[in-house]
């Protein structure tokens, strides 16, 4: 298994191939990109930042627990940060398990952990010229 | 004892830096140390009780400081 | 949308590339490969053949249930037939959508519905000389 | 009438053909081919209700065949 913070292109092909292994019968890669949309409001970009020591150790950890749990050791995730464009990876997680559902499970699970857990941060920038920061645990009944 | 606070993201643009040293009592933890930023100008704008680091790992309201301890102040996380 | 039944090594990288756009915030990708291990036997390699013409047109018909479902047009699958070694690939799966949740479960109903109704059907060899052909339906609690 | 039914797989090899062409009378069904089937030598170790498909669609026991129809006998599929 590995992690990493990243600066530079996340290569997805590449990761896929480091899970490969001929004791699984399955591989998951996700790949999160930055889209054009959010809440209904135009996106031209995302800006990401991170506590980059605590990042590296939380997602070193979020792996690891993942590995643990779901049974397999073949786990790869990056995630980036800087300005990406739309269309750009932001975090790939590739995951391989003997089984199918094990491996859906797994590459969910460490999706969701990352999300939860990860001190990262993002800078939406508009169409308008506008830039936030994106608070996915705030209310806003108004742009759903 | 002085110990340094990381702020990121939304909390570093409210108080207008990345970092501060506090001057603590013994004894104090992290809820006395967020008391203080909290009373700094901008420093309102931040939650009463925010997600906290300390030396990289995440941390309660009750953890007690000790000298040379990185309090880190954490935003809602967005990461993905 | 797009589905294969193929001859040739399927190239998952490039199936990626096809479901990307900018209106995605999420690609899954799945990759069924030959594991080296089924119900306790060594296995060698698997032979992959199929009712072609019919398996063409259940897989396209699976792939376009799947996009109305859940609401997104950028899907594509690729089944391999012939012998295959281990760790080679026999079914990879490209999703993408607007939302991770989503991409996760069109992937994963996909895969399910192809194990269900795809005319497909795969003889193992094991490390013992022997083929067996593969009945998933079967229960085998000697080998569980 | 004269339809065509394929074999395949498992079914191909317990039968020692991957294809068979069955004379049946007017308003047989697909059951009425199956059984058929099941009376040659091998055929025996076809389950009594095996999955079937008419023309490239899967198809019920009771399906009535017509001319010229392609009945394909499937084994358990095995995809993925």
């Amino acid at each position: 298994m590995r992690s990493a913070i990243v600066t530079q292109p996340v290569n997805a092909a590449a990761l896929l191939t480091e899970v490969a292994s001929t004791a699984n019968g399955a591989l998951i890669l996700f790949v999160g990109t930055v889209r054009d949309e959010n809440d209904g409001r135009p996106v031209l970009g995302i800006e990401y930042s991170a506590y980059a020591e605590m990042a590296e150790r939380e997602l070193a950890a979020i792996v690891a627990e993942t590995a643990a749990r779901f049974g397999t050791s073949d786990i790869v995730v990056e995630h980036r940060l800087g300005t990406l464009e739309l269309g750009e990876a932001s975090v790939v997680i590739a995951v391989g398990h003997a089984r199918r559902a094990v491996a859906y499970d797994a590459s969910r699970h460490l999706l969701e952990e990352l999300k939860r857990r990860l001190p990262v941060w993002k800078r939406e920038g508009y169409a308008d010229g506008s830039r936030e920061w994106v608070d996915p645990s705030a209310h806003t009944p108004a742009h759903r | 004892m002085t110990i340094t606070a990381l702020l990121f993201a939304s909390y570093a643009d409210v108080l207008g830096r990345t970092s501060l040293d506090l001057t603590l009592g013994p004894g104090a933890t992290v809820r006395d140390a967020i008391q203080q930023i909290r009373a700094l100008p901008g420093g309102e704008r931040l939650p009463p009780a925010p997600l906290v680091a300390v030396n990289l790992e995440y941390a309660s309201a009750e953890r007690r400081l000790a000298p040379g301890d990185e309090l880190a102040v954490i935003p809602p996380v967005a990461g993905g």
